[in-house]
């Protein structure tokens, strides 16, 4: 169930430049069980900002009734957020969403995790959750250049890791697919969140041969699926007016369900 | 003692709390949050005879103390909202405002005559005021001559009283209302968004996919309160007030200003709770401020006779 | 290399940051703080033929994000501006922009030809728009025809160029614009203040004094943007934006709207240094959004032939 | 002159019910020296409270580099600031206006001392400098109940207190005024802070007699002079265009000078 709570801070800390991983403690967390669904962040007190942020779970923990949250800080919202200090609290709503079924994936069977940026942080409770049901994963990650790399160890700790850099400041230089054109073609299943050009280009090339699993992003509203602000076209209608709610039936869509 | 309920054309209030359309949907989702039962009434997302997918994206954009909207009347149409949506919200005792939209006359007639027939609709809310489309919407909004026109024509279909929705976006307020008022408006919703645009810092280009929106929220509010204070001395018809509303201080200054009730729009994003807390808060204050019920506050600022029989602030 | 720079009839600005008018009187204060030689320009307080003491207080109020002033044009009077204030600036290097406001035609006459013979003062700025005074104001700057008939009689007088200041409580700013522009203005400035109102929670009673003020500030910021981004699509003379700017990043989104200058004008009482800040930040974040020239930014938004010879953002 | 400051929190409580004493350090301190004056407080950190918040400075500490102030925690700003912690700064512009001039009372002379709620503060340095001078001190000061008393002991140590209550729950029940009335004659100067009914009523009453000095409140936008929000007419030119500005002129002006 959706519940809005003003949950306490963990830890807070920068993990890489400007990327924060934040953790926060409540009961809310006992309402969180797929990965890939998010949460909706009053960043501020006032009225400045207005709206919430939407931010993915990255990792839940049950037993401690906390979760975590990885971010970069980079308009108003999200660096008022990254100055929030310990046991102070923050006003969460969620679990919000759709997020990513890891029980598609079949134990023995190999999964392609591929992450971009700031969409890297839902795929680690979701890695978490596939190894453990057996399954074998492969994660390809891209950032922009060393500094902003992070959880690379974490994603090791769990299965094959490939990092990519713009720049070629760290790991394969280029992009993720890159890396993924020349991997062995082992894997069954891709799960995938990152910049919207990244999602095309792996429907585009995989869609035909793989279960692909894509996480989209939106500007919001309400973030519950009542405002109209974040539709986007079925594929089978693409110029109609069959649509979905990345809010509500997404994020996670199954490559050609939506328009990209 | 009941001191929040409130007898409008058409509408027999619990509360003068209701949310505000396009903000609301069609009340489903936030039905999973709270027992929407406590309402005083809901007003639905706009319909228009045919289904809209609206704008493309982004819709929404976020300003100091608000935020710009260009869904563009995305909507399931007129008979799947008859058939769908409508009767879900059977289920509750909360009187519907179906709040309806078009790019001509015909649409506003055609939606009017049908949607006015459904039960638990009690008053229809003419959106005469809609900045993001192209056709209709605000068109209707700035010329009193048109709105005139068109609130005729609902008028003359309606089962229920018709309210109509007016557009901030004209140099005479009181002109557009006294138009409506004449053109057989049972009563006034106000206001519609402000239009208002942003531009992206690395791209240069409105963030909007539809360029300009519709601003909204706490920035507005005294635009809001000071139409709402010159057309409620200037009409003898009801107002039901928004425009930035967040907290039951809020509600008791729309109130002042001459509202006899209020919609909640962007606030329901910042806080999806927000309208019960407002309705639970709302006896409160006015005890404080020294109010029997809360009709006591209507005109306030104006009104010089306004009798309150208990007033002690 | 200067990056700021800019010329715009009757004046050559060293960078494009003004103080707007009221918001800096006749620059004595802030002169105490730091030197105004590093302005643009300035934009002096409204002044009429007569003395004027103005509205009663209270005379502002805060909103969200905003405020609301009703100053009612208080000045020395037309003799005294030219007499003590306009002499003092004389030891800056600054242009002035001498706004000027009336109850009649006559009056905008008077000051406009006396005002515009002061050797500093390289322009003149037509205050059609003031919501707060019963006569003259905003009167004039609601009605296309009325603004057209001011405009001409003041330009037929004035020794320096006149650059119009339009408000934004019409229905078609952009009509408004056109007709100033057929009446021979110069240049624009906008917008003026947005008519808004609180009330007080405990008594019921307006705020202000004059019940009714001026909204500025950030909240009106989407507001001034689009109705710059409409009108500088549809006049061939400059527009001098303003309307919340409180930082570097709102002087460019006011510039990719259409704006050639801006002037900055409640942000002075948050932040006593806001210009000289902005005036130092620019530059840096032209170089960052990869910009030679604020004036590559002019109308970005809509110019799609507009060329960046250095772009690399 | 007057600077602008983020001035360091030494120490905030609440001293009285919503009354807060607030200290804060800075150079700005050196800039401070007369009584009465003032500083324009931005009390958060966005755009919402907009507008800064006129304070008094209750006393000055050159030694320490510190000064005080002490405020009632009503609306939005003060709320804010009033949750401002320890080692945090504050935004300062200031010192702003003209104060107390506490030379006009000669050695040996009594001077009486009125404050009204949260118009008591200023009083406070203003008593300290007079002391210090070798006038004597008698202070009257008018609270709403026990409750919001403050600073009752502080101002004993320096002279002569009375202190009323509206509802008669410390000291005498009713207003300043009814105090004054059977106080004995002795003093020669008034300084005056509070509600303007309050200061009306003095001004009627000794204009002509003693010498009056009023401290007046009005709303702000600059606090510097350049608004013209904060404007009173003169007394001479009461319905003319003759004024003065409260934040520069003022807030203190001599009983007569200005229409209250
Ligand atoms: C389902 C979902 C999950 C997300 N998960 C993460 C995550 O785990 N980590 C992370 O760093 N970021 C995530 N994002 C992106 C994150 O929401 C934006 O970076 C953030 O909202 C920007 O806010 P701001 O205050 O920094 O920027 P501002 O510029 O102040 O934002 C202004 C407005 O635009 C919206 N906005 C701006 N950028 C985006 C964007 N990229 N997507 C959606 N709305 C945007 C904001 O929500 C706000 O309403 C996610 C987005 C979505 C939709
Ligand atoms: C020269 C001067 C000295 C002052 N010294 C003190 C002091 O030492 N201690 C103290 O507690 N208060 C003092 N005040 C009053 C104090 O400024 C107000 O109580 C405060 O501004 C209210 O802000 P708020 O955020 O609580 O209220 P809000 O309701 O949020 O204020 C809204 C707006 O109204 C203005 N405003 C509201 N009430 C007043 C008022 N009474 N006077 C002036 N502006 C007001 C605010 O500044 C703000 O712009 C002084 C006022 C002045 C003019
Ligand atoms: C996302 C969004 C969608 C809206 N859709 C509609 C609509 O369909 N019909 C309508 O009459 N008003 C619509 N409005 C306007 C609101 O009903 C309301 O008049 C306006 O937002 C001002 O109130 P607020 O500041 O409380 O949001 C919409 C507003 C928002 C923010
Ligand atoms: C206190 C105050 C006084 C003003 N006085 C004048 C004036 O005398 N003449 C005028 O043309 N505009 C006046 N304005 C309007 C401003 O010049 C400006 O157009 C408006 O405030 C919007 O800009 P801002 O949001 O940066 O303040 C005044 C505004 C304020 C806040
Ligand atoms: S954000 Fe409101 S419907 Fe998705
Ligand atoms: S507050 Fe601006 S002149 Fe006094």
């Amino acid at each position: 169930m959706i519940k809005n709570e003003a949950m306490k801070i963990v830890s807070q800390q920068e993990i890489a430049e400007s990327i924060y991983e934040l953790t926060l403690s409540g009961s809310l967390v006992s309402e969180m069980n797929q990965p890939g669904q998010f949460v909706h962040i009053k960043t501020g007190n006032g009225y400045e900002p207005l709206l919430r942020r939407p931010i993915s779970i990255s990792a839940i923990d049950k037993e401690n009734n906390t979760f975590t949250m990885v971010y970069r800080a980079e308009g108003k919202g999200t660096f008022l957020l990254s100055q929030a200090k310990n046991d102070t609290e923050i006003d969460v709503l969620g679990p919000l969403g759709n997020g990513f079924t890891p029980e598609v994936a079949i134990s023995g069977e190999t999964a392609l995790l591929v992450g971009g940026g700031i969409g890297v942080p839902p795929l680690y409770e979701l890695s978490k959750r596939l190894t453990k049901l057996g399954v074998n994963v492969i994660h390809v990650l891209g950032f922009q250049n060393a500094a902003t790399v992070f959880y690379e160890e974490k994603f090791r700790a769990l299965g094959e890791t490939y990092i990519t850099t713009v720049d070629g400041s760290h790991g394969t230089k280029g992009f993720v697919t890159d890396v993924i054109d020349i991997l062995s073609n082992s894997y069954t299943t891709i799960f995938a969140c990152g910049p919207t050009p990244m999602l095309r280009a792996l429907e585009s090339a995989y869609k035909e041969t793989k279960e692909v699993f894509l996480s989209l992003e939106e500007r919001m509203g309400c973030g519950i699926g009542a405002c109209f602000a974040c539709v986007c076209h079925t594929a089978d209608d693409p110029t109609g007016f069959q649509y979905k709610k990345v809010c509500s039936d997404g994020p996670v869509f199954r490559a050609g369900e939506v328009v990209l | 003692m009941n001191m929040l309920d409130i007898q409008l054309p058409g509408l027999d209030l619990k509360n003068p709390i209701m949310p505000a359309s396009g903000c609301f949907g069609f009340g489903k989702e936030f039905g999973n949050l709270y027992d929407l039962n406590i309402l005083g009434a809901i007003m639905v997302k706009a319909t228009t005879p045919e289904p809209r997918f609206g704008n493309p994206t982004p819709r929404v954009a976020e300003t100091s103390s608000g935020m710009l909207n260009a869904i563009g009347l995305q909507n399931p149409g007129l008979t799947n909202v008859m058939k769908d949506e409508l009767p879900r919200l059977n289920q509750f005792d909360v009187p519907i405002i179906a709040n309806i939209a078009g790019s001509q006359v015909e649409d506003y007639v055609t939606v009017a005559r049908e949607i006015s027939k459904v039960s638990n609709v009690k008053a229809l809310e003419l959106n005469i005021s809609c900045p993001n489309v192209k056709e209709g919407g605000i068109t209707f909004g700035t010329d009193p001559v048109v709105a005139r026109k068109v609130t005729e024509a609902v008028k003359a279909v309606s089962e229920v009283p018709v309210y109509v929705k007016l557009s901030p976006n004209v140099t005479n307020i009181v002109e557009m209302a006294q138009a409506v008022e004449a053109g057989g408006a049972d009563g006034l919703t106000m206001i519609n968004t402000l239009m208002g645009m942003r531009f992206d810092m690395k791209t240069g280009k409105p963030i909007l996919a539809n360029k300009t929106g519709g601003l909204s929220g706490p920035a507005i509010k005294p635009v809001a309160i000071r139409m709402i204070y010159e057309v409620s001395q200037a009409v003898n018809i009801p107002i039901i007030g928004m425009g930035g509303i967040m907290t039951a201080e809020d509600v008791i200054e729309f109130f002042y200003a001459g509202a006899s009730a209020v919609a909640v729009g962007t606030a329901n994003f910042t806080d999806p709770f927000v309208c019960p807390k407002i309705i639970e808060e709302l006896p409160v204050l006015l005890k404080k401020l020294g109010f029997n019920h809360i009709s006591e506050c209507t005109g306030r600022s104006w009104n010089k006779h306004a009798q309150f029989a208990n007033h002690r602030a």
